[in-house]
């Protein structure tokens, strides 16, 4: 059966405690832009949460919300691309094949989330820092857009391994190394295709929504509002 | 594309990535395949333990071949070796289960630091002047045994003393014991937030002198008296599981969590009641609500007779403490705190939490002993409880009466280990001086900072993940827990363990000394000390001490089967009544009060130096790479202070300059600073960059336990410069910040 | 008045023999601009583009800016000259050669620009379709591919527009002219003779040319304003951007073109052929389009206004209110305030009011492009993701020398061809038994029928 | 190559040339192709210069129109079905953008053969024999006969000035 990879952000779990930020940037050979470049709006997080003040002292609220690549069905990116290089591949994931891509960052723009980032420089790590890189991850050079990626790599180990032993993805056999760290477990990541799969289940929640779901962009993200309390405890 | 290819491809890739990092990145490209075509390479699991905070969390290290460059008796060379690539929770560590914070997670970047001390040094220049020269291990052990020698020889052994951060596990052991056996006093433990109220108030409170352990899956109410738990405080990750199951573990139970606190922390942020209390207040805001359920017979009085009696008044039913009365205390009105007083005890289990600035103030063991007294009144499923522990080892206690000690009368000898009070100690304590004074001064750091730069001589430590690790968890789980680990990768450099050279000491010491520590290497003392733990239920069970051994290197640890060690009755103690907090400087001068709270990315200041820590927006302001003062905007507006603004914070002691944030979060009359930028001399990354508020803080001290009162100092505000004289990098809004984002919905 | 076909035919050649001082220093100027701009980008090339001032989320600002303005500069000529060519106005005589060279400049210089933005530029080669070893071909869906084939079409076409008319001046300078002088333009004018049937066929080829450009120019600038309107951008995703760009577009070609005709007039002495006429009929053309722009901006930000939805209010009080009111105030100044009363007023619509309209539209017209890539990018719709752009002085520099290559483009053609097309012109004397064409404008219509 | 030919100041006088030049053209054996006009600036409503009025340029724009249109189907539509690659929701060969494709290459098809239609009806390039006169540049129309009959030439002369020619002249032209 056709893997359809998908991911739950529970808001009413996540401690914006941004392990999966430090997770991301290790699994998948982020550079440190450095504080220069930082400050130029070149700082690259792959996955970010976001922070939004409502209401003023002495009653503020605030909502995290992390946001990574929505990995959209129809994802605006994908035609945009004059090379292909953002596409879609078989199992629904949006691709960036770094080889193809010629640096139009178009993508870039037409994503309404922010999450692509373009590479300004070619990307460097003081020795040895360098011996960290994950080697099952491309690194990215000088003018060309990257982008989450749903650990890609991740999901090909355990495909190639569940192939070697002639059976089926069992369902939290394997994660993204953002949700594999996540103390909470704010974020579930799983196959929407296995009806049994806990992000099958929990993506179709009543506390389900679909981050700018008004665009039409049906990203495989779903995001679980924040519950509030006196609803819980009167049943 | 054939299977080859793909062997070929990733193999290229594996290659390129890990040799040549960036290096002309491109031309190494493999063309026109797609990401998820390449095929990852074989990744070996070995198990190991964070030592980045005392909650001693289980890691999981995924180790893959590649080449490094690494020096093997005095030769650099090129050798293929296991590299670790990404740190992970240890899925069957009763702690973390799985899990790891960020900080936990960025620690990997100490071992591939580009300003590790990769060789012992000799201090060359003067002291502080940074210049140092390569000498070799014998000659450095030599001459640091030689040292050890003398002054034994001259009978002033006792002069010899060891700072270090608090540790755990048998380095502990080994330290304490190499001291006692040459004769010295017990090693200082020193750290800026040390928890010795807390442990002092739970001892007094349930009879564990240790940190407590919520349950909080338990909770269907948590009432957290200013203790940044999912963040930073006792044990994070261990109880931000709990928070996520106490949210929505449980279906139609959800638990509300109600923080109280002047500063919003990351904690505060996911509260559903974010109340601020006037600081050092929390403990009579936590008897008002007592008052409450007392008066209003909500709970069984017996319920906390033991906490209670040790405070003044609760027998009779606390008339101090009218709601009124403590409205005016708090700034809490009467009305919340009797609401406050009716949901904890309408709703199944509650449980009352302390943490952080309330018990930093110079009443905060009255705060804890309160607190500890409303959490027994109201915890009805023993949410709260404490780790058992293997024998009776006490948690080191991090004082800073020792510190004082050192400062008094330096010692001959200093053994410096990871602790960096030269930073990270109010300068009124005049540790720089006392150091001054010590002749000779031996660090065991792997980098160079503000303390080891004082240093004579550097043996550089291992990095964690090439030694042998291991520690005992103090809270965060219901099961007794000694973490162990064999080191996951070969050294890089050439540094030795500390415990090992430690060993080597004292055998070229020899005496006593020798023989009180038999061991040739760390590993066989943990042998020796852990193998004992066989014949007891828990996570092994084997026949022979060689199989325990086994087991426990490839588990990662020994944990005892599950049990609760319950709060006991509290210790007979003349009952407190309440004290008012005292704070250094006049409200008049200093209208503001100020707090330094330990910061998401670098704790107390000791990971400053790692980059994806540097460049990890603060969840609250977005800030990266910067230091910040956080402000009230109505404070803001009243002073000019612009969001961006450099702002200089003034206290008795001396001032510093920071970016001011305006945030919404934060009582008008506080501000807050984070802990950990402002270092002088830490590191290509930490050096140089923000302020150290610690640097402006008095000296007073909690006046029960005698630790630091980091959160009594008083300061005021003044606008020195515009958002170009503050380097303030925000990832919100890119260059310019933008404060109030509104969600558009 | 040039009463005779001798004159004219002196006149317009005299700027390819002989030029003054000022010219050679003119060409040195520009010159200059072009080659710091070419060591501007060769600094890009070899530190990457993070020299430019881009970050996340702006990822296009001065070079998109730029490449939409000279793409729309460039409907200055051959969309004018056609359609004048088509109405068969007869004063467009003239006018058409300098407005083509315009067209066929700008779009160069448009082109250009994209393969100096892209971050792997070597690399540009990608966007061709053919056959190649990558097994794959450019997406057909972006509209960058769109892109791609408007404006090579255009670039061809309006190229063949400009050309095929000169063939016969060039002819005219080889019969004039000796050495190697002669040798060159041999070739440039193909052999051209002059018999009737030559004639018959290049005026049947200018007719077709003349009907084929209209649509490509059009179909140009909306693909241009695509781009954008593609994309679920707060305040691009419109489909009046389309038209608004066209109109936009024609609007700043032919104040360009205004602006070339009054340097030319000054300085290779055309004040006989280049008539207050020209000035006054382009005057009126422009003050059309300068109503017209008005009217498409504010059915632009009146539908966002009264549409109200957050995303889009954001960048529209942030380009109105905030940071960038004071840009988008001057756009409108420029390209209303100022031009229209001058335009509008016949005492004011003089060569020089014209000129100096002309001049303000230009740079009113930058700005609109400048205001429509940049506010947007900034406020797209997760507030947190917000950012901000400052332009570093490579951008600066890229763009000084985009002017700098057009001015030498241009003064180098002025060089080689006749400015005015010399046969046309004579045509006009002939059609009036020698009087020639244009006569002051009280006494003729502004379009004059076919004759 | 030389030619004989008569320099007139308008049109009409051209005409008359032409006419005589013609209607002598078989007595005095040469052929008529060999007449020749030159002139600086194209005329209309003359016999011999609408005789050359032509409308095949049009239909050949269409045909090419039409085949740069094809070019454009297929270069879209081949390219797409035969490297078929993962597109997500959308379709495969979408009808809308692939149109756009498909309008731009009818333009450009349209425009190329115009050129080529031109350059062939003009019989362009073409360096060898131009004749050509630099009075022609000042106005005056050359008509006249390249390579006459020798014999013939006496009575060309004469009816060149017959028709009221400017100036005759018999030049062996230089080529240019």
């Amino acid at each position: 059966m056709a893997h359809k990879w998908g991911m739950v952000v529970d808001l009413d779990r996540c401690t914006g405690c941004e392990a999966c930020v430090v997770a991301c940037h290790a699994e998948n050979n982020i550079p440190t832009a450095g504080e220069d470049q930082a400050a130029r709006g070149r700082a690259k997080h792959w996955i970010r949460v976001e922070r939004y003040w409502e209401g003023d002292f002495p009653n503020p609220r605030v909502r995290f919300q992390p946001v990574l690549c929505q990995q959209c069905d129809e994802a605006p990116c994908e035609p945009v691309c004059p090379t292909y290089a953002s596409y879609h591949t078989p199992e629904g994931l949006n691709s960036q094949v770094y080889n193809r891509c010629i640096g139009t960052r178009f993508c870039a723009n037409a994503c309404p989330y922010n999450v692509r980032f373009f590479n300004f420089y070619n990307p460097e790590w003081d020795k040895p820092l360098q011996l960290q890189l994950n080697p099952d991850v491309s690194v990215r050079s000088v003018g060309i857009m990257e982008k989450c990626t749903f650990c890609v790599q991740r999901i090909k180990a355990a495909e190639i391994q569940a192939e070697a032993e002639k059976r089926e993805l069992k369902d939290g056999e394997f994660t993204t190394a953002c949700a594999q760290s996540c103390p909470s477990k704010a974020l579930i990541f799983g196959d929407l295709n296995d009806s049994t799969s806990e992000v099958a289940r929990l993506s179709s929640s009543n506390r389900g929504t679909k981050l700018l779901g008004e665009l039409g962009t049906k990203p495989n993200v779903t995001y679980l509002e924040r519950g509030t309390w006196d609803n819980a405890s009167h049943g | 594309m054939e299977r080859r290819d793909f062997i070929k491809i990733s193999a290229l890739s594996g290659v390129m990535a890990t040799l040549e990092g960036c290096r002309n990145a491109e031309k190494q490209f493999i063309r026109f395949v797609p990401e998820e075509e390449l095929v990852p390479g074989i990744a070996t699991i070995k198990p190991s333990v964070c030592t980045v905070c005392s909650a001693g969390c289980g890691l999981l290290v995924r180790v893959m071949q590649g080449e490094a460059e690494v020096v093997r008796r005095g030769q650099q060379g090129l050798i293929k070796m296991g590299l670790a690539k990404k740190l992970e929770g240890n899925p069957q560590h009763p702690v973390n289960q799985g899990k790891l914070c960020a900080r936990g997670q960025a620690s990997l970047q100490m071992l591939y630091h580009p300003d590790r001390i990769t060789h012992p040094t000799k201090r060359t220049g003067a002291r502080g002047s940074g210049e140092f020269q390569t000498i070799n291990w014998d000659d450095a052990l030599k001459e640091v045994a030689a040292h050890l020698g003398t002054l034994q020889a001259s009978g002033s052994a006792h002069s010899l003393a060891f700072l270090s951060r608090p540790l755990s596990g048998q380095r502990v052991e080994l330290i304490s014991k190499f001291l006692k056996v040459y004769g010295a006093p017990p090693p200082i433990w020193y750290q800026p937030f040390d928890e010795a109220v807390l442990r002092q108030a739970n001892l007094l409170s349930f009879g564990h002198a240790a940190l407590p352990t919520f349950d909080l899956a338990r909770a269907d109410y948590a009432i957290c008296f200013g203790a940044d738990f999912l963040g930073t405080w006792n044990s994070p990750v261990a109880q931000s599981i709990g928070y996520g199951e106490m949210r929505q573990g449980r279906p139609g139970r959800r638990a509300k969590l109600v923080q109280i606190e002047a500063r919003m922390s990351q904690t505060g942020a996911n509260a559903d009641e974010w109340i601020a209390c006037r600081p050092g207040m929390e403990g009579v805001l936590a008897l008002g609500i007592a008052h409450v359920i007392l008066a209003e017979k909500l709970a069984p009085q017996a319920a906390a007779a033991r906490t209670g009696s040790l405070i003044a008044g609760w027998q009779e039913g606390l008339p101090g403490y009218t709601p009124e009365a403590v409205e005016k205390q708090t700034g809490v009105s009467a009305a919340v705190i009797k609401r406050l007083a009716h949901e904890l005890t309408q709703s199944g289990s509650a449980v009352a939490m302390i943490g952080g600035p309330p018990l930093a103030h110079t009443n905060g063991l009255f705060n804890a002993l309160a607190v500890n007294a409303l959490e027994s009144l109201v915890d009805k499923n023993s949410v709260l409880s404490f780790t058992p522990q293997v024998g009776d080892v006490a948690p080191v206690q991090a004082s800073l009466a020792a510190l004082h000690g050192l400062s008094a009368q330096p010692p001959q000898m200093l053994f410096l280990y990871e602790a960096n009070p030269l930073f990270s100690a109010p300068p009124a304590l005049h540790v720089r001086e006392a150091l001054a004074k010590i002749p000779y001064i031996v660090s065991f750091g792997s980098f160079i900072d503000e303390t080891s730069a004082q240093a004579d001589l550097i043996l550089p430590d291992h990095a964690a993940l090439e030694s042998w690790m291991d520690s005992v968890a103090e809270s965060g789980s219901s099961r007794a827990v000694v973490s162990l680990a064999p080191p996951a990768v070969l050294p890089l450099h050439d540094t030795r363990p500390m415990p090992d050279v430690l060993l080597g000491l004292g055998r070229q010491v020899g005496g006593e000394v020798a023989k009180a520590l038999p061991w040739a290497t760390y590993d066989a003392m943990l042998r020796a000390a852990l193998v004992p733990l066989r014949t007891r239920p828990g996570s092994i069970d084997v026949k022979t001490d060689d199989d325990f051994w086994d087991a426990a290197q490839t588990q990662g640890g020994w944990w005892s089967s599950p049990s609760i060690s319950p709060p006991v009755p509290a210790v007979k103690r003349a009952p407190l009544s309440a004290v008012s907090p005292q704070f250094a400087g006049a409200a008049a001068d200093f209208p503001f009060y100020f707090l330094p709270y330990v910061s998401q990315s670098f704790g107390d200041g000791s990971l400053a130096h790692l980059p994806w820590l540097q460049e990890l927006p603060d969840v609250l302001t977005s800030a990266m790479w910067s230091s910040w003062v956080e402000i009230n905007p109505k404070t803001g507006d009243r002073l000019g202070i612009k969001q961006g603004d450099l702002v200089e914070i003034a206290s008795e002691q001396g001032s510093v300059r920071a970016a001011a944030v305006l945030s919404p979060g934060i009582a008008p009359d506080m501000v807050a600073m984070p802990v950990g930028q402002g270092h002088e001399n830490f590191t290509r990354f930490a050096s140089g960059r923000g302020a150290n508020p610690l640097s402006i803080l008095a000296p007073l001290t909690e006046q029960e336990t005698g630790s630091l009162a980091w959160a009594a100092t008083r300061v005021k505000l003044a606008r020195t410069g515009g958002p170009e004289q503050a380097r303030l990098v925000l990832f919100a809004g890119g260059m310019s910040g933008f404060p109030h984002e509104e969600q558009p919905r | 008045m040039p009463a005779t076909a001798e004159q004219i035919e002196q006149d317009l050649l005299r700027p390819l023999f002989q030029s003054s001082g000022k010219y050679w220093i003119a060409v040195a100027i520009a010159t200059s601009l072009l080659l710091a701009g070419v060591a501007a980008f060769g600094y890009q090339l070899y530190s990457g583009i993070g020299v430019w001032g881009l970050n996340s989320p702006v990822f296009w600002a001065f070079d998109i800016t730029n490449f939409v303005f000279w793409i729309g500069i460039s409907h200055a000529g051959t969309l004018i000259s056609a359609i004048l060519r088509l109405t068969n106005a007869t004063w467009r005589r003239p006018v058409t050669r300098c407005a083509e060279a315009i067209t066929v400049f700008s779009v160069l210089i448009g082109a250009i620009i994209p393969l100096c933005h892209i971050g792997r530029p070597w690399l540009a080669y990608w966007m061709i379709p053919y056959p190649s070893e990558r097994h794959i071909w450019p997406n057909f869906r972006s509209p960058l591919a769109w892109d791609f084939f408007a404006i090579s079409t255009y670039l061809t076409g309006s190229t063949t527009f400009l050309y095929l008319p000169t063939i016969p001046d060039f002819a005219a300078v080889r019969d004039v002219s000796t050495g190697l002088r002669k040798k060159i333009y041999r070739v440039l004018a193909l052999g051209w003779q002059g018999t009737p049937r030559q004639w018959q066929r290049l005026e049947v080829a200018m007719h077709i040319m003349a009907v084929v450009i209209v649509p490509v120019a059009v179909s140009v600038h909306t693909i241009v304003s695509w781009d954008f309107a593609m994309t679920p951008v707060p305040m691009w995703h419109s489909s009046i951007f389309g038209p608004y760009f066209v109109a936009g577009a024609i609007f700043s070609g032919i104040a360009a073109l205004i602006l070339a005709m009054a340097l030319l007039r000054k300085f290779l002495h055309l004040e006989q052929y280049l008539r207050p006429i020209h000035f006054e009929n382009l005057g009126k053309l422009l003050l059309t389009m300068s109503l017209l722009w008005f009217y498409f901006t504010f059915a632009e930000r009146l539908t966002a206004w009264y549409g109200n939805s957050p995303p889009e209010m954001a960048v529209f009080w942030e380009s109105i209110r905030k940071n960038f009111a004071p840009l988008f105030w001057t756009m409108v100044v420029c390209n209303f305030i100022i031009p229209v009363p001058i335009l509008a007023i016949k005492r004011l619509r003089t060569i020089t009011g014209t000129a100096i309209a002309s001049a303000c539209v230009v740079v009113g017209m930058w700005l609109e492009r400048f205001l429509i890539v940049v506010p947007a990018l900034e406020h797209k719709f997760l507030p947190y993701s917000w950012g901000t752009y400052r332009p570093t002085w490579v951008e600066d520099t890229l763009m000084a020398s985009s002017f700098g290559m057009m001015a030498l483009l241009y003064l180098l053609f002025s060089k080689f061809v006749p400015m005015i097309s010399i046969w046309e012109m004579k045509v006009g004397l002939q059609s009036h038994g020698g009087v020639p064409v244009v006569v002051p404008a009280e006494s003729r219509p502004v379009l004059e029928g076919p004759q | 190559m030389n030619a004989l030919y008569g320099l007139y100041m308008d049109a009409e006088g051209a005409q008359r040339a032409v006419d005589s030049l013609r209607s002598a053209s078989s007595e005095l054996k040469f052929r008529s192709q060999q007449i020749v006009v030159v002139s600086g600036e194209p005329h209309e409503g003359y016999e011999f210069t609408d005789r050359e009025a032509t409308s095949t340029p049009y239909r050949w724009a269409v045909l090419g129109a039409v085949v740069g249109g094809t070019t454009g189907y297929l270069l879209t539509t081949l390219s797409q079905k035969s490297y078929p690659i993962h597109t997500g929701g959308m379709s495969l060969t979408p009808a809308w953008t692939n149109g756009i494709i498909v309008y731009e290459m009818i333009m450009l098809g349209a425009i190329l053969t115009t050129l080529v239609v031109l350059l062939v009806g003009a019989r362009l390039p073409n360096f060898k024999g131009v004749i050509s006169d630099p009075e022609v540049g000042k106005g005056k129309i050359l008509v006249g006969v390249v390579d006459p009959p020798e014999n013939a030439q006496p009575e060309l002369e004469r009816r060149l000035q017959k028709a009221g020619a400017w100036q005759v002249k018999r030049s062996v032209t230089p080529q240019p």
